[in-house]
């Protein structure tokens, strides 16, 4: 493939990344449901793989390092949501419940 | 390639090895520890023996990583390096002494041997680490092993009340290592800054341009701050006082004191032997080598300051040990007091005090330890060390309760043991310095017989309290620490000059720096 | 011979070793021969080089080896040979072996027999290292020895608590001395630039070069006199510190005789005699020492005359004598006082020996409780008698010549007060040793059961009596106008003293005769009161209530030193602890109970919900990103 | 600005992802939020693809879009899948939470603002080669460690899931 100029500015892009890392990030601290935290967690991840990519296009030293760590940062995820999920389902073996707010075993 | 890195090495490796051990062989890790520390002693006495006569010998160094551009466009090498002189022999001599001593003449307490030996050797390396690094970043990463080392070894081997001791312990000593890393750190960047300061502002002098790189190498900073002396004079004091108030942490002074009676109170014998021989040394070490080394003005500056704080410690550790009620406390306010004379000998910033100083610091060392094994061998076989409880144990055991008399007398300043001639010297440096106050603190010399010879009279003289019957004396294996202990102290006393021309030339070589 | 002087000390201590490698069951022959044996030949070389250096008229001899070196001062020990020296080596072993021998058949059948031999060796040894030290240096490491064999043989019945008290006493009191000859010796050292040595010393006296930066010449001169007679003070037991030397007779009656006669009380004259051009630089030094001398002679013969034990008598008429032996040296007589230390060395051991002799046989240290003794003891009878008319100073028996010089010197300086004071206490002092006799050899028995059985020791323990009687009779004739002042031409020999020996004492008869006369009251006193049996001590006792009563209390010193420095430094003790406990670890347990507390409280944050914890870091984050783009540190 | 077509896209596209995200914070049915995340995923693939990144465009609908929100929806329907979320009320945490994200994401948005982005890429960052092949020499030349290691990471984790998944005894 060739190296059609890419005509969407840089700002949309990270701005886009932005805020839905935002989202991501209320969706972590409110949801009340265990699994959903883990998407919101995901949302996040996702809004950092566009910045990756964006920058590997349109940083200031454009280089594949960052569709290369990308692909890392979603492989990774794959690996923590099978874990997490994994651990949710244990989770709500014992506990009857996948509410963040039942597994308060720290709690002082 | 120099052997000082196995002089800590040695304890380490037996550390590492007790890991392995099979946990009911409990003999074991006794003998590995023992190897470990035996294998330190013949090093230390090689190193001793081809010792060239000055300066900083067999000297090892690794450099781990470097960090770029740290500080004003320094970069900062972290690595260890381990060296011995003139000051640091025999006190790396006398841990290994002790260290062996402990672990072959003292049983090991309940509660795992394994674990026991463990910790046991990595505090001798540490105490060890300490006194070979010639790195500051070696010397606390030393200071901390030894740290956490005796918080482990009071916490899980000591008496009823070891979870108090132990924290206590561990707070006081560590907030006295980060005052010695605080004063480290701005002794290295203040010099770096130095140099910055002379590379931008023409006023200031020229310096030679070894100086002034970012560095934790001991040698090279004392060399760079030799010529800085005169420039790098407005952060001196805070950095000194700093060090100073680390130093008091570190050495139990008056006020700082209260955690080092209460660990000796919990801790095990060897322990304690251990704690009070070398531990307990680090901090007139530190202030040797790096107050008196590094910033001798500052010494004199703060001459009475360091002269007033001695002899309130050797009134007061001689005051509070006449009315201690067990031989464990009166140990460790006897050495609260020895280490006030210490300081009152630094203080006066000469020869003879310098030398009288170091003198005490190994006198105090092997005494501390005697008397601690003396009476915890005593504490073992009656199950008390409260002198109430104690006396005629003469009848029973005539050779404890003779080498209890012989550690008590030596403690005390008798001619002819080593605490007379440390006394001595340091005296004589004090009364140079500061005459009234040593007047003031020669009534130690009075005291400290007082509360000496009052525990001796309580403990062996006089009628027996308890039963006889079950009361055995010395058995031939605690022999080898009694008599190797006494006999120290003696050559000390009748033939200073073992242990005297190096100290001699080590206190010349610090006052050569400051001068 | 005079090379072989080192051997003098070495001997004994090599008796001292071999009985500790020995071990506690050397058989008891083994033990004292070979103790009696190498001091022997100890007294007779001393007795060798006595003689060899007699004709020889400078001072003697030094051999040093290298010891120490402190800052850039060279400390070397070694030994010196001087004439006083040498006189005080015989005076020593003399004695010493004399003890030995007598002590084999005092401490027969002691468990720990060997042991006691092992310290008096260290004893000997230990003394006879202190008169040939060379310097200030040595002599206080030896006189710390000196000391502690002091305190281990005190102590030597350690089940006694009497005993383990009288040692632990013992040591202090003169601790307390000592330390003032330890900061004497320091600022010796100091200002003369660096030098233990007394030839060091003399000269930067003399020459007034001792100084300080702080003191001048003069000053630091009487300053480190009165700091070294501070030593002596506590070592010969003068007043204040003479507290200890009464209490010390707890241990056995052979070790008196040593400490009393020999070793332990006779280290502090010796030091002042050694040191004595120091003194003379300082006229009020040497004033003081006159004076204490004198006080303490009359004071301890005031005590002596009340004492119902038979050791503490005579222990305080040792302290009187050593009073005046104090106060020859402090009216300038040295040759005097070192003369009256000699001769008070044998009649003083006679006389303990004899009282150990005298207990051996009853049992018991109360005179109240003897009696009549003199027909079963004839032996210690006699020999008793000839060491107190020496010790009354009764013509021509030793303790005339000595203490009569004495008086006279201080009579012809005029110092009048001194030599009333020295009068008074003689006077004392002859009643109260024939008190002791009268009342032991004379009369009948006061309890039969103890007296009943009592006859003579062995020879080991009558051999010993009789030579020291033979002494005690002749020693002062070494001294006399007849036989030339042979005592103090010999020490005029030493370089350190020949200014003092230069002014030697006219004898004058009136005077001899008046102290003789004063000397024959006392015993006639004595006679009248215990010589016959009657109640009159008793009634005189009720009509003197008072002076009795502090007589016999010992002017109540112990009471007033108990009830201020021990006390006082107990209080001082219990308030360090109580600061200790409340204040210092207080403020710290304090502060750890705050932070607890602190603890306590932000424990209730944490509640356990993960996602209560991300709000605060997403505020975390908010934070930081908001101080980065005001630019704050120009990250971005 | 003219309006390239490829502008077009990526503006249709992101208001896609972010109504998706929006309506995966506001639906309640858990099974809808799963969905609607899908979604999601599958607009960052787009983007991705818009960027001349179609490796990992399609890495992103093949495990994103497929495996991962395919396994949600396992878990969710192993859990309590007929839960719903509670209706939005103003707690402290939530309203806190709601102030934080929205200043976060108003300092960030300010940032992307007030900086000069450089304009165009025009480096060829593959090279001449297709960017699937690019990518694949980078990751087996530069990466091989990292690669490695991620790989072992996936093992560690798919066993790890396993074991963790597993009914255990005591729990029957």
């Amino acid at each position: 493939m060739d190296n059609p100029v890419v005509s969407v500015p840089t700002g949309s892009l990270l701005g886009l990344a932005a805020i839905l890392f935002c989202i991501g990030l209320y969706g972590a601290l409110t949801k009340r449901n265990l699994i959903m935290v883990l998407i919101s967690l995901e949302l996040m991840l996702n809004a950092v793989n566009i910045n990756l990519v964006t920058f590997s296009r349109l940083g200031v030293a454009p280089s594949l390092d960052g569709q290369v760590f990308a692909l890392f940062v979603i492989t990774v995820a794959a690996a923590e949501i099978a874990v997490g999920l994994a651990l949710v389902l244990a989770a709500f073996r014992l506990r009857k419940s996948t509410e963040v707010k039942d597994l308060n075993t720290e709690k002082y | 390639m120099g052997l000082s890195l196995w002089l800590p090495g040695a304890p380490v490796i037996a550390a590492l090895v007790t890991l392995f051990l099979p946990t009911r062989a409990a003999g074991l890790s006794r003998l590995v520890a023992g190897f470990g520390f035996a294998a330190s002693l013949v090093l230390a006495v090689l190193a001793w023996a081809s010792y060239p006569g000055a300066g900083y010998a067999h000297m090892n160094s690794f450099s781990w990583f470097t960090l770029p551009n740290v500080w004003l466009g320094h970069n900062l090498t972290i690595g260890l390096s381990f060296g011995v002189d003139g000051l640091s022999l025999p006190l790396v001599t006398l841990t290994a002494v002790i260290a062996l001593l402990a672990v072959v003449g003292v049983p090991t307490p309940a509660g795992g041997a394994r674990v026991y030996h463990f910790w046991q050797s990595l505090l001798v390396a540490a105490i060890l680490g300490v006194l070979t690094a010639l790195d500051l970043f070696t010397f606390l990463v030393a200071l901390e092993l030894a740290l956490f080392a005796g918080f482990f070894l009071i916490q899980q081997f000591g008496g009823p009340r070891r979870r108090h001791a132990a924290f206590k312990f561990l707070l006081y000593r560590g907030f006295a290592t980060i005052g010695v890393l605080v004063a480290f750190v701005g002794l290295a960047y203040g010099l770096a800054g130095l140099y910055y300061q002379g590379a931008t502002v023409a006023s200031t002098p020229k310096l030679p341009s070894s100086v002034g790189s970012l560095t934790f190498s001991l040698p090279t900073l004392q060399q760079d701050i030799g010529h800085a002396a005169a420039v790098f004079s407005g952060a001196r004091p805070a950095l000194f006082l700093v060090l100073l108030l680390a130093v008091f942490i570190e050495e139990a002074f008056v006020p700082f004191h209260t955690w080092l009676p209460q660990a000796h109170e919990q801790a095990d014998t060897a322990t304690n032997m251990l704690m009070g021989g070398m531990m307990t040394k680090i901090g007139a070490y530190i202030l040797l080598r790096f107050g008196v080394g590094m910033l001798p003005d500052q010494v004199h500056r703060f001459s009475l300051l360091l002269a007033v704080f001695g002899v309130i410690n050797i009134l007061y550790g001689a005051f509070a040990a006449w009315v201690a009620d067990g031989w464990r406390r009166l140990i460790a306010f006897s050495s609260i007091s020895h280490m006030g004379l210490v300081l009152l000998g630094i203080s006066a910033m000469n020869a003879a005090g310098l030398q009288g100083a170091m003198f005490m610091m190994v006198s105090s060392g092997l005494l501390t330890a005697l008397l601690f094994f003396v009476s915890g061998a005593m504490e073992a076989r009656t199950g008390t060390s409260q002198m109430g409880q104690l006396g005629g144990l003469s009848k029973p055991m005539p050779m404890l309760s003779g080498f209890l008399l012989f550690a008590a007398l030596g403690s005390l300043g008798l001619p002819l043991t080593s605490g007379f001639i440390s006394e001595l010297q340091a005296f004589l440096g004090a009364f140079a310095g500061h005459p009234y106050l040593s007047l003031v603190g020669a009534l130690g010399l009075v005291l400290s017989a007082t509360y000496l010879l009052y525990a001796i009279q309580k403990t062996t003289f006089g009628p027996a309290v308890s039963p006889a019957a079950a009361l055995t004396d010395a058995r031939p294996v605690e022999y080898l620490p009694l008599v190797v202990l006494t006999a120290l102290v003696l050559v000390v006393g009748v033939y200073p000059a073992v242990i005297g021309g190096l100290f001699g030339l080590s206190a010349h070589t610090l006052l050569g720096i400051g001068g | 011979m005079t090379d072989w002087v080192w051997l003098v000390p070495l001997l004994p201590l090599a008796g001292y070793v071999f009985l500790l490698l020995s071990g506690r069951r050397t058989p008891e022959a083994v033990a004292a021969g070979v103790s009696v044996v190498l001091t022997g030949i100890s007294c007779v070389l001393s007795l060798v080089v006595f003689f060899q250096l007699g004709p020889e008229p400078a001072g003697g001899q030094t051999w040093l080896f290298h010891w120490l070196t402190i800052g850039s001062a060279h400390v070397d020990v070694g030994i010196s040979l001087t004439h006083l020296n040498a006189l005080m080596l015989v005076v020593v072993s003399l004695v010493s072996v004399l003890v030995l021998l007598f002590s084999q058949g005092y401490m027969h059948g002691d468990e720990r027999f060997s042991v006691f031999y092992q310290y008096l060796n260290l004893f000997v040894f230990s003394m006879l290292g202190l008169v040939i030290s060379p310097n200030l240096l040595q002599l206080y490491i030896f006189w710390e020895m000196v000391g502690l064999c002091s305190y281990l043989l005190v102590g030597f019945w350690y089940f006694k608590p009497e005993a383990a008290l009288a040692a632990k006493k013992s040591f202090i009191v003169t601790r307390i001395g000592d330390t003032g000859l330890f900061v004497g010796m320091i600022l010796l050292f100091l200002g003369t630039g660096g030098s233990f040595d007394f030839t060091a010393i003399f000269q930067a006296v003399s020459a007034h070069t001792l100084h300080l930066g702080w003191m001048g010449s003069q000053g630091l001169t009487t300053l480190a006199a009165l700091l070294v007679f501070l030593g002596a003070v506590g070592k010969s037991a003068q007043f204040p510190l003479h507290v200890w030397l009464p209490d010390a007779m707890e241990g056995p009656t052979p070790v008196s005789a040593l400490i009393h006669a020999a070793t332990m009380v006779a280290a502090g004259v010796y030091l002042v005699a050694r040191m004595f051009p120091l003194f003379q630089a300082s006229p009020p030094a040497l004033t003081t020492v006159a004076w204490i001398g004198g006080v303490t002679a009359l004071l301890a013969a005031l005590i002596a005359l009340t004492q119902r034990d038979i050791k503490r008598v005579i222990a305080y008429s040792t302290i009187s004598q050593l009073g005046y032996m104090m106060l020859a040296l402090g009216i300038g007589a040295y040759a005097l006082g070192v003369f009256h230390l000699f001769t008070h060395a044998f009649f003083k051991a006679l006389l303990f020996l004899a009282a150990g002799s005298v207990i051996h046989a009853v049992d018991t240290q109360d005179l109240f409780q003897m009696g009549g003794l003199g027909r079963k003891l004839p032996i210690t009878r006699w020999s008793f008698l000839a060491g107190a008319l020496a010790l009354a100073g009764i013509f021509p028996f030793s303790g005339f010549w000595s203490k009569d010089d004495i008086l006279t010197a201080a009579w012809q300086r005029g110092d009048m007060a001194l030599y009333w004071l020295g009068l008074v206490a003689a006077f004392c002092t002859a009643f109260y040793i024939f008190r002791v006799y009268f009342l032991v050899f004379t009369g009948q028995s006061r309890d039969e059961e103890r007296t009943v059985g009592a006859h003579e020791g062995s020879w080991v323990m009558t051999v010993p009596l009789v030579i020291l009687a033979a002494l005690a009779t002749l020693a002062g004739f070494v001294n006399t106008p007849w036989t030339g002042h042979g005592l103090e031409r010999y020490l005029e020999h030493d370089a350190t003293a020949s200014a003092a020996a230069a002014t030697p004492v006219q004898e004058s008869l009136p005077l001899m005769v008046f102290s003789v006369v004063v000397g024959l009251l006392g015993i006639g006193l004595a006679y009248l009161l215990y010589g016959r049996k009657s109640d009159a001590p008793a009634r005189l006792a009720e009509k003197l209530s008072i002076p009795y009563a502090i007589s016999l209390h010992k002017f109540y010193l112990d009471e007033v030193y108990y009830h201020t420095v021990v006390v006082g430094g107990k209080l001082v003790a219990r308030l360090v602890r109580a600061l200790d406990r409340y204040l210092i670890d207080g403020i710290i347990e304090v502060g750890a109970r705050l932070v607890g507390v602190l603890g306590l409280a932000l424990k209730y944050t944490q509640n356990g919900q993960v996602q209560a914890y991300g709000v605060i870091a997403a505020f975390g984050l908010v934070v930081v990103i908001v101080v980065a783009v005001l630019g704050v540190g120009g990250v971005l | 600005m003219n309006l390239h077509p490829a502008l077009i896209a990526f503006f249709i596209i992101a208001l896609a992802i972010l109504s998706a995200a929006i309506s995966f914070l506001t639906l309640r049915k858990v099974i809808y939020m799963a969905l609607a995340i899908g979604a999601v995923f599958i607009g960052c693939a787009a983007v991705y693809i818009l960027l001349g990144a179609p490796f990992v465009g399609i890495a992103q609908v093949l495990i994103y879009a497929g495996a991962i929100t395919i396994l949600i929806m396992f878990a969710i329907m192993l859990t309590n899948h007929e839960e719903m979320e509670p209706p939005f009320r103003w707690t402290l945490r939530n309203g806190a939470s709601a102030v934080f994200c929205v200043l976060l994401a108003a300092a960030l948005l300010w940032i992307i603002r007030s900086q000069a982005w450089p304009a165009q890429g025009g480096t060829d960052i593959n090279r001449g080669r297709s960017n699937p092949a690019a990518i694949g020499l980078e990751l087996f030349q530069h990466y091989t460690v990292a690669f490695e290691l991620v790989s072992l990471l996936l093992v560690v984790a798919l066993v790890g899931a396993v074991m963790l998944a597993q009914a255990r005894k005591e729990d029957e």
